[in-house]
C-alpha cells in the first residue's frame, strides 16, 4: 500500500520494485553500511559473510526452482559443487580468465541441472525428490573418482582476478562476492516478476491446469532446473575461488537438505525469504560454535549443536510454517495502517 | 512540479477586478486574467503546451492529458456542437460523473457562448425533466446507458432537446435512436467542420466576454422548486480570488474533483480556479473508488459538505476502535495531548513543552492518520453547507488537517471564511473584504451586500424571485445567524427551518441534527418540535456501526428494521442522546426520540441531492410517528410506502417504539 | 428445536472474519434450505456445525450451536459425528483410492457391530440400487451422479439425526439433480432424518424444503417459509431472475448498471 | 558358480532387511503422506538401544529386541506428539522439513549418549545354526533378517487390507477433514502410524546391526540403502517394498562382488543409478498405482 500522495502515471512506474523516496534512502544506506562492513567488523565475521554471499546466491536458485516452480530438488549442493569444480578447472587448468569462468561454470551447472530436469517431467512429489537425491549421490561419486577433478585429494583454485585486480585479501573478496550477490538478486527478482515467474507459479500450483492454459510445462520445468542450477553454479565458482581448495566432502547430501531448510524457514516463493533463511542460520551457527564451553563439556559440543539445530527448525516450522518472510510481511502490514485496525 | 516561491505582493484589489485592469497572465497572487474560461484555456495551451492539465484514473494508472489535448478536445467538440445547430446563449444540460468528457462538453458549449447546466447523477427522471425544461436546454449530455435511459423516458416531454450525447458507449450498441449520438462522433463532426471553416473556433472564443453567463447553478431547493442562479465568469473569478488570496498555490499542483459539477463548488474550483492557476484536475476511476483515489492524489484544496467530513470521521473512528490495544492507547494519548495543544493555541499560551509534546503526538498518531486519510499535501480544506459540530471541527484541527469553516451561498459565493491563526470555536470566520453583512429582523436574517462583480447575475427566468431576494443591493439569504463582538460570524439555520416550541422558545433543528450526527451510532436525524412543548427527534441509526456494536454484544439481528427496533439499541441511542444533550442549550434538549425503521433516501424525495433534509415532505410522511411521540403512546404501528429505484412501489409495515429520556 | 445456531461468529486464521452473526433453528425431522451467493458463508456455517473448522484454522469466536439442547461448538468432529450430525462436503469429496464399498464402510466407522453395518449397507443399496454393481470399483473413477449417490449413502450409514448437504446438485445434469433431490426428500420422510440443504439451485431448493434462510456476506439476512420466500421481491429479483412483472428475465435487455439491493423484509 | 549362488542368497536376505526398513517408511507415507527422512536415524537409535541392552545389561537377544521395540514405540509416540501433531494441517513439504530437524536431533542424541564406539551383538534373535544348502552357507544373522522381514510384511499388509483401523488409516491419509467428519479419530491414527513406523525402524536397525556392527555411521548409510527400496516399492505397498528389497539386495551383492574391485565405493551408488533409470520408465515405481488427479 503506497503512502498518500503517490500516484502512478505509467505502468513501468507502477511496477517498480522500489516505490518511494523513503524506500530508496533505506536501500542505499543499507548498501553503504554493508560495503563499509570490513572496516568496522572483525575479520572472522567478514569471512563468514563472504561465504554466506555465495550460499545466498545458490539459495536464490533453489528458491526459484522449489519456491516458485514447485520442483523439489535435494541436489542443490551437488550443482553448487559442479560450479565450483568447473570454475577451478577452467581457471587453473585451462587458464580461462576468472570473469568468464564464473558465468561459464554457471552455464555448465545449468546444463547438468536441466539434464536432471528431464525426469521431473513425468515424476511428481517424492519420486522427483528421489531422482534429485540420486543425482546428488551420483555427481559427488563421479567428482570424487574422476582423474581430472583431482579425485579425493581435491582441486586447487587460485584467487579471483579481473584484469589487473586480484582479490586476495578478505575485504576485497567480500566486496567481489557481495557485488555478485546484488547482481544475482536483481536477476532473480526480475526473472520471478516476469513472464517466466508467472509460468513457474502456474506450474507449481497446478501443472495440469497450466498445461491446458497453454504453458509449455515441459519447457518451464527444464528452464526452472536450468535457472536454479545456474545460480548454484555461480555461487559454487565464487566459493571455490574464495576457499582456494575444493574437496568432494564440501558438497554432501546434508548441505542440499540445508538449502531446503533455508528457503522453508526463510519463506517459500519470496526472494527476501532466502536472505532471512540464510542470515538466520548463519547467525545461529555462529552463536553455537562460539559458545563459552567448559572443558569437559567440550566433547559434547558437536552433538549439542546438532540437537539445537533440529529443535530450532522444528520450533520455527510449528510456530511460523509460512516462514520468517511471512512474519515480516505481517509486521509491515501492521505498521503500514497504523493506528487503524484495518485498511 | 514547478516550485515557484510565493511572492507576498498585494494582489488585484476588488475595484480593479471590476474594471478589468491588469490582464498580464501570471500565477498566484500577481494578477488574475479576466477572461472567459475558453479564452483562458486557449492561453494556457499556448503557455504550457504539454504540461499536464487533466488526469483520469483508468485500471490503476492516471492517464494524463496535456493542455494541448484539453484544447483539441474542447475545440472539436464545440465545432461539432455548432455543426449540430448549437447557438450562442443556448443551454446544455450535462448529467454524469466527474470525467474529462464533462469538462470538454461544458467548455465546448461555453466556447460557443452557451451555458452549462449540471444535473446530479442520481436524479430520478422527473427531476431531470424539471431541470431540462426549466433551463430550456437545446442539447443534453448523458454519461452512460443509465442516464440515457432517464432521458429516453422523458423524451416526449423535452422535445426542444435536439441531440443527447453520451460518452460511455458500454451497452449502447443496441440503441438505434438517432436522437442519441456518441461523443467521439461529435468530435469527428468538429474535425470535418474545421476543414470547411478554418479557425472558426478561435474567432468564436475571442467574441466571448468575461460578463457572459458561464453556468446555471441550481440551489438545493429545500423549500419549493430549485431556482437557477446565473453565474458569470467574472463572478467565478472574483470568488476564486477571494479564496486563493490567503494560500500559496503553484503551477502543476493537483486538484481532485469528486463533487458533482452540478454543485457550484466544482464550477468555481474545477473549471475557473484550475484554469487560472494551472492546477491539474484529477478525476477518480469511478464513484465507488473516490476514497482511495483522493488519497493517492492528496489534493491541494478540498471543499466538501459537513456531511462528507462527518462520514470520514465516523468511518475512521470505527477503524480505530477495532484496532488492538497498542494502537488504541497510542491514539488516546495523542488525542489528549492534541486537545490541550489546540486549546492553548487558541488562547495562545503555547509554551515549549506543549510544542514538543505535540510534536511527539504528531509522530505517534497524527502523521500516519493524515497519511491514511490522504491529507499529506493539502494546503486548505473548507467545510461548507449545513453546520458542522464544533466537536468534530476540533478533531480535524488536532489531527493537523488545515480545515476551516466558511459561510457561502450559491448566489453570493464565499461570504465569511475562517483564516488560519484566528479560529473561534463554532464560528464561520470573519467577513471577507469587499463584502458587507447585516443582521435584520427578529429572526436575525443575514443580508449580504457586495458589488455586482461578486454577486450572481439573478435567477434564470425567475425575475420576481430575483427582485424579492435582491432589495436595493442587499441580498436576503434566508439564513439566520449573528456576528459577535470581534467580528466572527456564527451561522444558526435557515429561517424557514427555525422552529419555536409552544412557549415561543426558538431552537435551530439543523444545529441539533449536526450535533446528533456527531455520534458514531447515528447516521442521520430529523428534529421536530414546532409548536409542541418539547423537542423530539426521529433517529436513523448507522447500520454499520450499530451492527458492529450489536455483534460485539451478541445481539442477533437480521435486517435494518429488526436492528433499529431492538430494546438494547434504544438504550444505546438514549445514552448517546444524554451525552449530546449536555452540549445543547437547556431548553432545546431532546426529550423523546424514535428509531426510524428505514433510512432517509433521496429517491423518495426525503432529502435533496446534497443530502439536506426536506422537512415539508418528511413532516407529512411521518406525521403518525410524530403525533405518536407526543401522544405518550410508546408503540406506533406505521405503514410507509417505499419507492424502489426503478419506480415500483412497495409498502413496509413496522412497529416503531417511542422512548422518553 | 433439534439444532439451534445463535449469532454464530467464525474467524479464519484469526484475521478473516467470515461469519458475523448467523442465527438459525432447524426443527426435528425438518427440511430446511440455506440460500446465498458464493462466498456468503454457507459452507463455513456447515463446517462450523460439524466441527471440522479447526482443521482449516477456523475458530468459532462468538455465539453458540446447540444440538438437542447440548452445546457442541467446542466438541471434536468425532464427538459431533457420534451425536448424529453428518456432513456431505461441497464438490463431492470422497476417498478417491478406496472402493465404493470401503467408502460406505468408512461412513459406518462409528457403528459397533458388524451386523448393523451390513443392515445399513442393505438400506443404502435399497435407496441407491445403482451402487450395487459399483461395489468394488475405485470410487475415483465413478461418474458425478454415482459419486453423489455414494456420498449420500455414506452419510446414511452413520445413523444420522441430521444431514448437512452442501450443494448436492453441483455439476450434475438436471435429470440427475431431480433424482437426487427426490431421494433426499424420501430419506427425510422415511428415515425421519432432518436435512439442512445448502443449494444454489434456488427454485429446486425452495420446492422441496418447507423453511429457508438467506445469507449474505456472513450474516443471515432473511428467513421464512419457503412459500413466503418464493414471493419476496428481492429473492425473486436476485435469486430467481424474475423481473417486476414476474416473467422470466430476458437477457436481451440487461443493463450494464446494477440495481441496488434493499432488504425490506 | 557357487560364488554367484552365495551372492544371490545373501542378497535376498540383506534385501529383506532393507525391505523391513522401507516398510517403516511405507507405513508413515501411507497414513500421513510424509516421507520420513529421519527413518535411518530411527534405525540407528533402535540398533544402539538393543546393543546397550544386550551387551551392557547382557540380556538375551530376543528380550533386548522386544524391549527395544517397546522403547521405539515410546519414541514414536513422543515424536508424533511433539512434532507431527502441531504440524498436522501443514503442507507435506513442511512436514518433511520437520523430519529433517528430527534427523539432526536424533543424530545429536546418539552421539551424545553412545558416542562413536560401535556395538556388536552377541547372538541372534532366533537362535539357529548355519544351514547349508548344497554348497552355500547361510549364516544365522542373514536367516534372521529374512524370516522377521517376511513375517512383518505379512502382518502389516493383512492389517492394512482387511481391518477397520487399516482402512481408516488409508482414508486419513487421503483427506483428513473428510475422515474426521465420518468419525475417525485423526489424531489417534497419526499416533498409531508413527508407533508402527518406529517399531519397524527399530527392528530393521537391529537386523542391520547384526550384519556388521552398530555404529554412528549407520544412520546415513541406512537411509541411503532403504530409499531405493522404498521408491521401487511404489511408496504404498508392503509386498512391493519386500520384493523391491530383494532386487536391491541382489544388485548390491553382485555389484559388491564384481564391480567393487575396479571402482571403489560403487556399491552404494549402483542402486541409486538403477532407481533413476527405473523411475524414468515407471514413474510410480514397480508396484505403485497411478495417483488419481482431477483438476
Amino acid at each position: 500500500m503506497d503512502p498518500a500522495g503517490i500516484y502512478r502515471t505509467t505502468y513501468l512506474d507502477d511496477m517498480s520494485i522500489v516505490r518511494t523516496k523513503t524506500q530508496w534512502t533505506i536501500l542505499i544506506s543499507a548498501l553503504i553500511l554493508t560495503v563499509l562492513a570490513p572496516f568496522y567488523l572483525s575479520k572472522n565475521l567478514i569471512d563468514v559473510m563472504s561465504l554466506s554471499c555465495c550460499i545466498l546466491i545458490s539459495t536464490l536458485g533453489i528458491q526459484i526452482l522449489t519456491g516458485y516452480a514447485g520442483q523439489i530438488s535435494v541436489g542443490q549442493a551437488a550443482f553448487y559443487g559442479v560450479g565450483a569444480y568447473a570454475s577451478a578447472i577452467l581457471v587453473n587448468d585451462l587458464g580461462v580468465p576468472f570473469i568468464f569462468s564464473v558465468f561459464l561454470s554457471g552455464l555448465i551447472a545449468a546444463a547438468v541441472g536441466s539434464a536432471f530436469g528431464i525426469p521431473s517431467l513425468r515424476l511428481k512429489g517424492f519420486y522427483l525428490v528421489m531422482a534429485t537425491l540420486a543425482g546428488q549421490i551420483i555427481i559427488i561419486y563421479l567428482v570424487s573418482h574422476m582423474h581430472f577433478t583431482g579425485g579425493m585429494v581435491g582441486h586447487k583454485a587460485n584467487y579471483p582476478s579481473i584484469g589487473p585486480l586480484t582479490f586476495d585479501t578478505g575485504p576485497r573478496l567480500f566486496w567481489l562476492n557481495f557485488s555478485f550477490l546484488l547482481l544475482m538478486t536483481l536477476m532473480a527478482k526480475n526473472i520471478v516478476r516476469g513472464r517466466w515467474g508467472r509460468a513457474f507459479i502456474a506450474v507449481r500450483d497446478n501443472d495440469l491446469a497450466a498445461n491446458v492454459m497453454g504453458i509449455n510445462v515441459y519447457r518451464t520445468k527444464i528452464f526452472a532446473f536450468a535457472v536454479g542450477c545456474f545460480f548454484a553454479g555461480i555461487g559454487g565458482s565464487l566459493a571455490a575461488h574464495y576457499t582456494g581448495m575444493i574437496h568432494p566432502t564440501q558438497f554432501t547430501l546434508m548441505d542440499s537438505i540445508w538449502y531446503l531448510g533455508y528457503i522453508i524457514i526463510g519463506g517459500l516463493s519470496s526472494i527476501t525469504g532466502c536472505y532471512f533463511g540464510v542470515i538466520f542460520f548463519v547467525t545461529i551457527k555462529e552463536i553455537l560454535t562460539h559458545l563459552p564451553v567448559s572443558a569437559e563439556m567440550a566433547q559434547y559440543i558437536l552433538p549439542i549443536t546438532d540437537v539445537a539445530f533440529g529443535v530450532v527448525i522444528i520450533l520455527i516450522l510449528i510456530f511460523d510454517p509460512k516462514g520468517l518472510n511471512h512474519r515480516w510481511e505481517l509486521f509491515k502490514g501492521y505498521y503500514r495502517i497504523w493506528p487503524l485496525g484495518y485498511k | 512540479m514547478v516550485d515557484r516561491t510565493h511572492k507576498e505582493k498585494e494582489g488585484m484589489s476588488i475595484d480593479q477586478l471590476k474594471t478589468g485592469i491588469g490582464d498580464v497572465p501570471g500565477h498566484h497572487g500577481e494578477n488574475w486574467r479576466l477572461k472567459t474560461s475558453p479564452q483562458l484555456l486557449v492561453e494556457n495551451a499556448v503557455m504550457w503546451r504539454d504540461k499536464p492539465a487533466l488526469r483520469k484514473k483508468r485500471y490503476g494508472i492516471w492517464n494524463t492529458y496535456s493542455w494541448q489535448d484539453y484544447l483539441d478536445n474542447v475545440k472539436y467538440f464545440s465545432l461539432g456542437l455548432i455543426s449540430l445547430g448549437f447557438k450562442r446563449n443556448e443551454k446544455i444540460v450535462i448529467v454524469g460523473d466527474n470525467d474529462p468528457e464533462w469538462w470538454y462538453c461544458q467548455m465546448g458549449a461555453q466556447s460557443v457562448g452557451g451555458v452549462g447546466v449540471g444535473v446530479f447523477i442520481d436524479c430520478t427522471p422527473p427531476e431531470v425533466k424539471y431541470f431540462v425544461q426549466h433551463s430550456a436546454a437545446t442539447f443534453a449530455v448523458a454519461k452512460d446507458q443509465e442516464q440515457c435511459d432517464k432521458l429516453l423516458d422523458i423524451k416526449h416531454e423535452i422535445l426542444d432537446v435536439k441531440k443527447v450525447i453520451y460518452w460511455e458507449p458500454k451497452g449502447m450498441r443496441k440503441y438505434t435512436d438517432p436522437w442519441l449520438i456518441d461523443f467521439r462522433e461529435v468530435l469527428q463532426l468538429g474535425r470535418q467542420y474545421e476543414k470547411s471553416h478554418p479557425n472558426a473556433f478561435e474567432d468564436m472564443v475571442k467574441t466571448g466576454n468575461v460578463d457572459d453567463i458561464s453556468c446555471l447553478a441550481y440551489t438545493s431547493g429545500t423549500t419549493g422548486l430549485p431556482k437557477a442562479a446565473q453565474l458569470s465568469y467574472r463572478t467565478l473569478i472574483a470568488w476564486n480570488y477571494a479564496l486563493w488570496k490567503y494560500y500559496p498555490i503553484y503551477l502543476g499542483q493537483d486538484y481532485f474533483s469528486f463533487l458533482c459539477p452540478a454543485w457550484a463548488v466544482d464550477q468555481i474550483l474545477g473549471f475557473v480556479g484550475c484554469l487560472e492557476q494551472g492546477l491539474v484536475v484529477n478525476f477518480p476511476e469511478s464513484p465507488s473508488t473516490v476514497v482511495e483515489d483522493a488519497r493517492e492524489i492528496s489534493s491541494v484544496i478540498e471543499l466538501a459538505g459537513a456531511r462528507m467530513w462527518e462520514e470520514r470521521y465516523r468511518n475512521l473512528f470505527t477503524r480505530i476502535n477495532d484496532a488492538d490495544w497498542l494502537k488504541r492507547t497510542a491514539y488516546r494519548v495523542a488525542m489528549s495531548i492534541g486537545r490541550i495543544y489546540v486549546e492553548r493555541r487558541q488562547t495562545n499560551q503555547l509554551n515549549l513543552l506543549c510544542e514538543a509534546l505535540y510534536k511527539l503526538a504528531d509522530q505517534l498518531a497524527f502523521r500516519s492518520l493524515r497519511d491514511r486519510m490522504g491529507y499529506v499535501r493539502s494546503t486548505v480544506c473548507l467545510v461548507a453547507g449545513a453546520m458542522m459540530s464544533p466537536e468534530l471541527f476540533t478533531f480535524f484541527q488536532i489531527v493537523g488537517i488545515p480545515l476551516y469553516t466558511y459561510y457561502g451561498i450559491t448566489e453570493a459565493g464565499f461570504i465569511t471564511m475562517q483564516q488560519p491563526g484566528d479560529i473561534k470555536r463554532g464560528s464561520c470566520g470573519k467577513v471577507l473584504p469587499g463584502r458587507e453583512v447585516k443582521i435584520t429582523g427578529k429572526e436575525n436574517e443575514v443580508l449580504v451586500k457586495a458589488d455586482n462583480a461578486m454577486m450572481f447575475s439573478g435567477y434564470f427566468r425567475n425575475e420576481d424571485a430575483t427582485k424579492s431576494a435582491l432589495q436595493d443591493g442587499w441580498y436576503h439569504t434566508g439564513d439566520a445567524g449573528y456576528i459577535d463582538h470581534d467580528g466572527h460570524f456564527f451561522f444558526m439555520d435557515r429561517i424557514s427551518e427555525m422552529m419555536a416550541l409552544a412557549d415561543g422558545n426558538k431552537f435551530s433543528p439543523t444545529y441539533i441534527e449536526s450535533e446528533l450526527r456527531c455520534s458514531q451510532y447515528i447516521a442521520d436525524a430529523m428534529v421536530v418540535g414546532q409548536g409542541k412543548d418539547f423537542v423530539a427527534a426521529l433517529i436513523q441509526i448507522d447500520l454499520k456501526n450499530v451492527g458492529q456494536w450489536a455483534e460485539s454484544k451478541h445481539i442477533a439481528y437480521n435486517t435494518y428494521v429488526d436492528l433499529s427496533q431492538k430494546a438494547p439499541v434504544y438504550e444505546l441511542i438514549s445514552l448517546e442522546l444524554k451525552v449530546i444533550n449536555a452540549r445543547i442549550p437547556e431548553r432545546s434538549r431532546i426529550k423523546a426520540f424514535v428509531n426510524l425503521h428505514k433510512e432517509f433516501d433521496a429517491d423518495e424525495a426525503e432529502m435533496t441531492r446534497t443530502r439536506k433534509l426536506r422537512r415539508a415532505p418528511l413532516f407529512e410522511k411521518y406525521g403518525e410517528i410524530i403525533d405518536g411521540i407526543y401522544s405518550e403512546a410508546d408503540m406506533i404501528t406505521v405503514d410507509t410506502e417505499v419507492k424502489y429505484r426503478d419506480g415500483r412501489k412497495g409498502s413496509v409495515r413496522a412497529q416503531v417504539k417511542a422512548m422518553r429520556i | 428445536m433439534l439444532l439451534v445456531i445463535q449469532n454464530l461468529e467464525v474467524v479464519y486464521n484469526d484475521v478473516i472474519w467470515v461469519l458475523k452473526g448467523v442465527s438459525m433453528e432447524i426443527p426435528e425431522k425438518g427440511m430446511v434450505c440455506l440460500l446465498g451467493a458464493n462466498g456468503a458463508g454457507k459452507s463455513t456455517t456447515l463446517k462450523a456445525i460439524s466441527g471440522v473448522l479447526k482443521l482449516e484454522w477456523g475458530e468459532i469466536t462468538g455465539g453458540f450451536i446447540e444440538f438437542d439442547g447440548k452445546r457442541i461448538n467446542s466438541l471434536k468432529p468425532q464427538e459431533i459425528a457420534e451425536m448424529g450430525i453428518i456432513q456431505c462436503f461441497e464438490g463431492r469429496r470422497l476417498f478417491k483410492h478406496l472402493t465404493t464399498e470401503e467408502n460406505l464402510r468408512m461412513g459406518g466407522y462409528l457403528l459397533t457391530s458388524n451386523a448393523e453395518v451390513r443392515l445399513r449397507l442393505e438400506m443404502v443399496y435399497h435407496y441407491f440400487p445403482r451402487l450395487v454393481e459399483l461395489r468394488d470399483r475405485i470410487s475415483g473413477y465413478l461418474s458425478g451422479g454415482e459419486q453423489q449417490m455414494m456420498i449420500i449413502g455414506r452419510a446414511l450409514m452413520a445413523r444420522p439425526k441430521i444431514m448437512l448437504l452442501d450443494e448436492p446438485s453441483l455439476g450434475l445434469a438436471p435429470l440427475m439433480v431431480k433424482e437426487i433431490l427426490k431421494v433426499i426428500q424420501k430419506i427425510n420422510q422415511e428415515e425421519q432424518v432432518a436435512i439442512l440443504l445448502v443449494e444454489q439451485n434456488t427454485k429446486a431448493a425452495l420446492a422441496i424444503t418447507n423453511y429457508g434462510f438467506v445469507m449474505e456476506n456472513g450474516r443471515t439476512v432473511l428467513d421464512g417459509e419457503s412459500e413466503k420466500l418464493k414471493v419476496n421481491e428481492d429473492i425473486k429479483e436476485f435469486y430467481l431472475g424474475l423481473t417486476q412483472i414476474g416473467s422470466r428475465k430476458s437477457f436481451k435487455d440487461t443493463k450494464f448498471y446494477k440495481r441496488r439491493k434493499r432488504w425490506l423484509a | 558358480m557357487n560364488v554367484l549362488m552365495q551372492a544371490l542368497l545373501d542378497g535376498i536376505c540383506i534385501g529383506a532387511i532393507y525391505g523391513l526398513g522401507a516398510m517403516g517408511l511405507v507405513v508413515i507415507q501411507k497414513s500421513s503422506g510424509v516421507f520420513n527422512l529421519a527413518q535411518g536415524m530411527l534405525m540407528m537409535v533402535g540398533g544402539f538401544i538393543a546393543g546397550s541392552l544386550s551387551v551392557n545389561m547382557s540380556l538375551p537377544m530376543w528380550a533386548a529386541a522386544v524391549l527395544c521395540m517397546l522403547a521405539m514405540a515410546l519414541i514414536g509416540l513422543i515424536i508424533n506428539f511433539l512434532v507431527m501433531r502441531p504440524l498436522a494441517g501443514e503442507s507435506p513439504f513442511t512436514q518433511i522439513m520437520a523430519t529433517v530437524g528430527l534427523m539432526s536431533i536424533l543424530y545429536g542424541i546418539v552421539m551424545a549418549i553412545w558416542g562413536t564406539l560401535p556395538y556388536i551383538y552377541p547372538t541372534e534373535i532366533i537362535p539357529i545354526e548355519n544351514i547349508e544348502i548344497g554348497v552355500v552357507l547361510l549364516s544365522p544373522s542373514y536367516l534372521n533378517g529374512l524370516i522377521i522381514a517376511v513375517v512383518a510384511c505379512i502382518v502389516l499388509s493383512l492389517y492394512y487390507r482387511k481391518s477397520r483401523e487399516g482402512t481408516a488409516m488409508r482414508a486419513t491419509s487421503e483427506d483428513e477433514e473428510l475422515a474426521a467428519s465420518v468419525g475417525i479419530r485423526v489424531t489417534k491414527v497419526l499416533q498409531l502410524t508413527w508407533i508402527i513406523g518406529s517399531i519397524c525402524a527399530g527392528l530393521a536397525g537391529i537386523l542391520f546391526g547384526m550384519l556388521g556392527s552398530v555404529n554412528y555411521m549407520m544412520g546415513e548409510i541406512g537411509l541411503m540403502a532403504i530409499i531405493p527400496v522404498f521408491v521401487f516399492g511404489g511408496l504404498e505397498s508392503f509386498v512391493g517394498a519386500l520384493l523391491a528389497g530383494f532386487i536391491v539386495g541382489v544388485v548390491n551383492m553382485l555389484a559388491g562382488t564384481y564391480l567393487e574391485v575396479t571402482f571403489p565405493g560403487i556399491t552404494n551408488v549402483v542402486p541409486l543409478v538403477l532407481m533413476l533409470t527405473i523411475l524414468i520408465f515407471k514413474p510410480y515405481g514397480l508396484f505403485g498405482e497411478e495417483r488419481i488427479e482431477r483438476v
